[in-house]
C-alpha cells in the first residue's frame, strides 16, 4: 500500500486519541492537479481497504491527480476499537475527522485557490457522516459526493436487543434489516462485532436528521438503480436543493447498494464533479 | 507468442466464487500491470481486480452477471515468449549482410 | 514454463514425434525439469531461480512443480552459492547452481577454482563434485557491464573443471542432461544471445554427447567455433559457398576436454582452419585449438591457423558490441587470409 | 560469559562424568604431546612444516568431543589437529598433510566425518552451510561443525556463510577459535565490532563467547549449540577465546610482533594445567592417572612419528588419477608422457 502513514500524529480531540488509522495517498507521479485533497468515508462494516482500495477508488483518484485522505472509522479496518461508547458517536467522529484533515493539510476554502478546501466522498454510512461534516464545516468543505445515501440511517432502526440475543443464544432476529446488517457484519471475520454494535448504539443516540443541518456546497448523489437502501435519495436531494445548494443525482444502471461502489460510471462522475 | 491464463484468484476469507459486474477491458486491449481488468462482486463486497501482468488480452471469461469459481480461467493474455531477461535485448536473426567477397584460387593438390 | 511450451510438449508426447521445436530457453527448462524428475538428489538454485524462474526464465515453473526445497532462491552472493554447492555435493546431492550472469562468476572464483575444481583431488576421489554450474554466457544482447563475458579460457585453464557450451536447442537439451549426469564439475556456458531462437530438439536420441560435432560438412576450410559463434559461422559458410568455397563448420561444444581427434579429422581433410571466438585473442582458446591442429596436421596444413576473435579489451558496451564480436566480414577476411597464403 | 541460547538446549544433557573428564584430559595430553613433537619433527627434518595449535587444546578437544561421528560432520582449516584426534581420525593419515604427502591428508573424509584439510581458511565455512542444508533437505538431523579463526572471520565467505545459514536455518555450529592472532596481526586489528560472536546478532542467530581455555566450558557450549541446531532452530556462533601460544607455523618468528612478556601475560593459564588442577581438586583423577596419560601420549606420538617416517611419497600417477572421476584424453596423454619421460621405476 502506498501512502504516508500518519498514525504517529499526536493531536488529541477532547483529550483522547481515538487511534484511527489514517493514510494520505499522494497523486500518481506526474499527474498532480494541485486541487484540494479528497477525504473518503467508508460505510458500516466496511473499511478503507474494502470500500475504497479494492474497489479501485484510491487508484482512480490518484491517477486523476488527486491527493486522497483515507481513514478507517472506529472499530473498522485497522483502526482500534475504543471501549467507550462516546468514541463511536457521529459527533465525536466528525470532530476526529476535522483534526485528521487539518493534520493532513486541508485548509478552509479561499476564493480563487483550487488547493484550498476539502472534497468529501462518502458511501452509505460514510455519506451520512459526509452530509453532516459538510453541513457543520461549510468553510472547509468544497464539494460532496454521496454514494448510496439514505435520508434515514438504517442503523438507527437496528434492533440492538434482538442482535445481542441472537449473538448470545441464537434467537432468530425478526427485523429483516437488522438481520441483514448483522449478517453483513459477520461475513468478515476481521470485524470486531463489539465495536460495530457500539457504533450502532452510538448512532441510535444521534439519529440522522438531514433537515436539521443541511450542507450548502454543491453535491452529487449517486446510487444504483436497484439500491433499496437508497430509495430516499431524491428526498435528500430536494432537502439540499431547498436549502439552496446545487444538487446533481445519478442512478447507476443495474447496480445495488453493495455493488454500485465499483462502478466506473460512479467513479467517472465523481472525478468530473470534483475536478473543478 | 505465448498465452498465459489468469484464473480467478482467491479473493480472501474463503470465498469460492465471484460474479462479474463489468469488464473494464476487451479482447485485443493491451493492458499494463495493475491496470483494472474487471469489476467483480463476491458475497462480501464488490471489487475491482487489477491485472497481474502486462500483456494483450485475448480472451475474457464471464459476461456481466455470470458467476466464476475461484481457479477457473478469468482472462487469457498473450505475451511475447522471447522477452529478454532483466537486461539487454533479444537479438534478431537478420539476413546475413556482407561486404567481403572471397576471391581465391584453390590449388587442389 | 509457459502454457504454449507445455502445449507443444504435450502434443509432441501424444503423437510420439521424435522431435519438437523449442527455443534454447525452453529446451534447457525442459532438460532441468526432466533431471529433477529423474534424479531425486538434484537441487537447482541461484539468485531469482525459484519464484521468478530465473532472469532468463530457464528455471520457470520448476519450483512450482518440484517444490521449494529442490528449486530455490539464494541470497545474492555468488561465492555463497558455489560454496554451498560444494557442501551439498559432499552431502550426496547433485547441485545445479546458476550464476545469473557470466560477469558475476568472478566473485565466486575462489569457490570455483580452489574448491569445486579441487575437492575431488584434495580428498583423493572420496568427495566427488557432481556440480553443473549454469552460466548464461557471451555477449550479443546489448547488456550492461559484467552481463556479457567470455570466460571459457579462464575455466578451461583450471585443472579439475570441465567446460561445455551448446550452440543450439538440441544440444542444449542433451548436453545439460548429460553434464548433470556426470560425477565431475561442469561449467555449462549458455550462449545467452541464442536463448530465443527455436530449433528442432530430438527428444529420443541426443546422438554423441562427448566431443565436437560437424554441423556443416565442407571440403576447403574448417571453421572452428562454439556457443553463439556457431550460428554466425554457419551464415559465413553459406556466403562462402556463393563464392565457391566449401566451408566445414565444427562446433567444438566441449571446451575442456577439447576434442583433438575431431580437429585432426576435420582439418586433416580440409587442410585449412580458422578458429572463431568472442573472447579476447591473447591466451584465448583459439591458441589452444591452433596448437592442437598444428600438432596433428602440420604436414598437410596449407596455411597457419587463423584466429578471428574479440580484442584484448574489456568486453565493450552494447553500442560497440558489433565492433567487438567477430562479424561476418571479419570471419570472411580470416578465411581469405588462409586461402591466399602461399608457402615461401 | 553470556549466552543467548535457549536453556532448553542443555536441559537434557547430564554434566560430564568423571570418566569423560579423564578422557578429555587424555585427549588433550595426546594432542599437546603430538603438537609439540610435530614442531620438533620439523626441526629434525621429518616434516617440512607444521602449524602448531599449542594453547588451543581445550577449544579443539572440548568442541569436537560434542560431535557425533555417526551423523555430524566437521569442516576444518589446517590448524585442527586436536579436532581430528578427538574424532578418532587416523593420525598418521592426518599428519601426512604436514609431511607434504597429499594436500588434504591421507585420511578418508567420508568415513572419518572430517572434511579435507583446507588452506583457504574461510572456504570450508560455506561448505559446512551447504552440507548442513543438505541435512535439512534430506530430513536428517546431522549438524555441521565449522572451524575457523579470528583471522578467517575477516573473509567475505564467512559473512556469506552466516547469512546463508541464517536465511536457510541450516544446522551449523560456527566454531571460532579466537586465538588472538592472525599470523602477526592481533585480534583488535582484525575483528571489528568487539568480537566475532557479536556479529551473530546481525544475522539474527545466537552468538556466544566461551572461555576457550576451559575444556568443560567449551564442551558444554558446543553441546548446547548442537542441541539448538538439532532441534531445528538454525545456526549458532560459538567463539572460544583462547591463545595461540606458539608461532603461526614452524616458519614463523613471533618475536617480530610480540614479546615473551606479552605472551606470558596474554596467554593466561595453560588449558591442560587448568584441567589437571581441576581433576585433582575434584578427586576425579590422581597423579598415577595423569602420569599414565602422559606415558600413553608419548607412546602414541612415537607410533605416529614412526608411521610418518615410513610414509613414502605417493606414486606420481596419483597426480593425474584424482583430478576427475572421469579422466580426459588430454590428461591421459599427459600422464602417459610423464610416465615415459619422468617416472623413475
Amino acid at each position: 500500500m502506498s501512502g504516508r502513514h500518519t498514525e504517529e500524529h499526536i493531536h488529541t480531540v477532547e483529550g483522547t486519541d481515538p487511534h484511527l488509522f489514517v493514510e494520505v495517498h499522494e497523486p500518481a507521479e506526474g499527474t498532480d492537479t494541485g486541487l484540494r485533497p479528497v477525504l473518503l468515508l467508508h460505510g458500516f462494516s466496511s473499511s478503507t481497504k474494502l470500500n475504497w482500495g479494492d474497489t479501485g477508488w484510491i487508484s482512480t483518484l490518484k491517477s486523476a491527480g488527486r491527493r486522497v485522505i483515507t481513514v478507517d472509522l472506529p472499530g473498522h479496518g485497522q483502526s482500534s476499537s475504543p471501549e467507550d461508547l462516546d468514541s463511536y458517536s457521529p459527533s465525536r467522529i466528525r470532530a476526529d475527522l476535522l483534526q485528521i484533515v487539518a493534520d493532513a493539510g486541508a485548509r478552509p476554502v479561499r476564493a480563487g485557490d483550487p488547493a484550498s478546501g476539502l472534497d468529501v466522498i462518502g458511501y452509505s454510512l460514510g455519506s451520512r457522516l459526509a452530509w453532516e461534516f459538510g453541513a457543520t464545516q461549510p468553510e472547509l468543505v468544497h464539494r460532496l459526493v454521496l454514494g448510496g445515501p439514505n435520508k434515514e440511517d438504517p442503523l438507527a432502526s437496528f434492533d440492538l436487543a434482538a442482535a445481542q440475543r441472537y449473538l448470545a443464544d441464537g434467537t432468530p432476529i425478526e427485523d429483516e434489516s437488522t438481520a441483514g446488517l448483522l449478517k453483513m457484519a459477520q461475513l468478515l471475520p476481521s470485524n470486531d462485532l463489539f465495536a460495530l454494535l457500539s457504533l450502532i448504539e452510538a448512532i441510535k443516540g444521534e439519529p440522522f436528521d438531514p433537515a436539521e443541518a443541511v450542507p450548502h456546497m454543491p453535491m452529487l448523489l449517486v446510487a444504483g438503480d436497484k439500491d433499496e437502501r437508497a430509495v430516499t435519495m431524491p428526498e435528500l436531494a430536494s432537502i439540499a436543493a431547498r436549502a439552496g445548494g446545487m444538487v446533481e443525482q445519478l442512478l447507476v444502471p443495474g447496480r445495488n447498494h453493495s455493488n454500485a461502489v465499483t462502478s466506473r460510471v460512479f467513479k467517472d462522475a465523481a472525478v468530473a464533479f470534483l475536478g473543478v | 507468442m505465448a498465452e498465459i491464463s489468469f484464473p480467478l484468484p482467491d479473493l480472501g476469507e474463503g470465498l469460492i466464487e465471484a460474479t462479474v459486474l463489468d469488464w473494464l477491458v476487451s479482447p485485443g486491449d493491451q493492458v499494463e500491470r495493475n491496470q483494472p481488468l474487471v469489476e467483480l462482486e463476491t458475497s462480501k463486497s464488490a471489487l475491482e481486480l487489477p491485472s497481474p501482468q502486462a500483456g494483450k488480452v485475448i480472451r475474457i471469461h464471464g459476461a456481466p452477471g455470470e458467476t466464476i469459481n475461484v481457479g477457473e480461467p478469468l482472462v487469457v493474455f498473450e505475451v511475447p515468449d522471447n522477452t529478454a531477461g532483466i537486461v539487454g535485448t533479444v537479438p534478431q536473426d537478420d539476413a546475413p549482410k556482407r561486404r567481403v567477397r572471397l576471391s581465391a584460387v584453390l590449388d587442389e593438390d | 514454463m509457459s502454457e504454449s511450451t507445455t502445449a507443444i510438449l504435450e502434443a509432441a508426447a501424444a503423437t510420439e514425434t521424435q522431435s519438437v521445436k523449442l527455443s534454447m530457453q525452453q529446451a534447457l527448462n525442459r532438460a532441468l525439469d526432466e533431471i529433477l524428475s529423474n534424479d531425486p538428489k538434484t537441487v537447482v538454485f541461484g539468485e531469482d531461480c525459484g519464484q521468478l524462474g530465473g532472469v532468463f526464465r530457464i528455471t520457470d515453473g520448476l519450483q512450482a512443480k518440484h517444490g521449494g526445497s529442490r528449486v530455490f532462491d539464494t541470497p545474492l552472493a555468488e561465492s555463497g552459492i558455489l560454496g554451498m554447492s560444494v557442501g551439498l555435493a559432499m552431502a550426496g546431492f547433485h547441485p545445479i547452481p546458476e550464476v545469473q550472469f557470466d560477469g558475476f562468476a568472478y566473485p565466486a572464483i575462489n569457490q570455483i577454482v580452489c574448491q569445486i575444481a579441487r575437492m575431488n583431488y584434495r580428498s583423493r576421489g572420496t568427495l566427488p563434485m557432481p556440480i553443473t554450474l549454469r552460466v548464461p554466457s557471451f555477449g550479443g544482447i546489448r547488456a550492461p557491464e559484467h552481463h556479457g563475458e567470455s570466460l571459457e579460457a579462464l575455466f578451461a585453464h583450471v585443472p579439475g573443471l570441465k567446460v561445455v557450451s551448446p550452440s543450439d536447442p538440441h544440444d542444449a537439451y542433451h548436453l545439460l542432461k548429460y553434464a548433470a549426469s556426470r560425477p565431475d564439475p561442469v561449467i555449462f556456458m549458455e550462449p545467452k544471445s541464442r536463448y530465443w531462437q527455436k530449433g528442432d530438439v530430438g527428444t529420443s536420441d541426443g546422438g554423441t554427447l562427448t566431443g565436437a560435432r560437424v554441423v556443416r560438412p565442407g571440403r576447403h576450410l574448417t571453421l572452428v567455433a562454439w556457443g553463439a559463434m556457431v550460428a554466425r559461422c554457419l551464415q559465413v559458410a553459406e556466403l562462402a559457398a556463393e563464392d565457391g568455397i566449401d566451408v566445414e563448420v565444427l562446433d567444438l561444444r566441449w571446451l575442456k576436454p577439447i576434442d583433438a581427434e575431431a580437429l585432426a579429422t576435420s582439418v586433416g581433410k580440409t587442410r585449412r582452419a580458422v578458429v572463431v571466438h568472442e573472447a579476447p585473442l591473447t591466451s584465448g582458446l583459439g591458441a589452444e585449438v591452433a596448437q592442437l591442429i598444428t600438432q596433428s596436421c602440420f604436414d598437410t596444413l596449407k596455411a597457419p591457423v587463423e584466429r578471428v576473435t574479440g580484442f584484448d579489451v574489456p568486453y565493450p558496451s552494447g553500442d560497440l558490441e558489433d565492433e567487438y564480436i567477430p562479424n561476418i566480414d571479419r570471419i570472411l577476411l580470416g578465411i581469405q587470409r588462409v586461402l591466399e597464403y602461399r608457402r615461401g | 560469559m553470556d549466552s543467548l541460547l535457549p536453556v532448553v538446549a542443555a536441559a537434557d544433557a547430564a554434566p560430564l562424568s568423571p570418566g569423560q573428564l579423564r578422557e578429555l584430559y587424555s585427549l588433550m595430553a595426546a594432542v599437546r604431546y603430538l603438537d609439540t613433537s610435530a614442531v620438533a619433527w620439523q626441526r629434525q627434518g621429518i616434516i617440512p612444516g607444521y602449524a602448531p595449535e599449542l594453547g588451543q587444546e581445550a577449544a579443539q578437544v572440548g568442541s569436537a568431543y560434542a560431535l557425533d561421528t555417526a551423523r555430524d560432520f566437521a569442516f576444518p582449516t589446517y590448524r585442527e589437529m586436536g579436532v581430528a584426534r578427538t574424532m578418532g581420525v587416523d593420525m598418521v593419515a592426518y599428519m601426512s598433510t604436514h609431511k607434504a604427502t597429499w594436500h588434504g591428508g591421507m585420511y578418508d573424509p567420508v568415513a572419518s566425518r572430517l572434511a579435507p584439510i583446507q588452506a583457504v581458511v574461510a572456504g570450508s565455512v560455506l561448505h559446512a552451510v551447504g552440507w548442513a542444508h543438505g541435512q535439512t533437505l534430506s530430513g536428517e538431523d546431522g549438524v555441521a561443525l565449522s572451524y575457523f579463526g579470528d583471522g578467517a572471520s575477516s573473509q567475505g565467505d564467512v559473512h556469506e556463510a552466516m547469512n546463508f545459514a541464517a536465511v536457510m536455518k541450516a544446522p551449523v555450529v560456527f566454531f571460532i577459535q579466537n586465538n588472538g592472532w592472525a599470523i602477526s596481526v592481533p585480534t583488535e586489528r582484525q575483528v571489528a565490532g568487539g568480537s566475532v560472536a557479536a556479529r551473530a546478532a546481525g544475522y539474527g542467530i545466537p552468538g556466544i563467547q566461551v572461555d576457550g581455555n576451559d575444556v568443560v566450558a567449551v564442551h558444554e557450549a558446543t553441546r548446547n549449540a548442537f542441541a539448538h541446531c538439532r532441534a531445528g532452530n538454525g545456526p549458532v556462533v560459538v567463539e572460544a577465546m583462547t591463545y595461540r601460544r606458539g608461532p603461526h607455523s614452524t616458519a614463523d618468528d613471533p618475536g617480530r610482533y610480540r614479546s615473551l612478556d606479552d605472551e606470558r601475560i596474554d596467554a593466561g593459564t595453560d588449558p591442560l594445567e587448568r584441567l589437571r588442577e581441576r581433576l585433582l581438586a575434584e578427586g576425579v583423577a590422581d597423579e598415577a592417572f595423569l602420569t599414565a596419560a602422559h606415558q600413553a601420549a608419548r607412546a602414541e606420538e612415537e607410533a605416529i612419528r614412526a608411521g610418518i617416517e615410513a610414509l613414502g611419497p605417493r606414486p606420481g600417477n596419483e597426480m593425474f588419477d584424482f583430478v576427475f572421476q572421469e579422466t580426459t584424453p588430454a590428461l591421459e596423454n599427459q600422464a602417459t608422457r610423464w610416465r615415459e619421460e619422468s617416472e623413475h621405476v
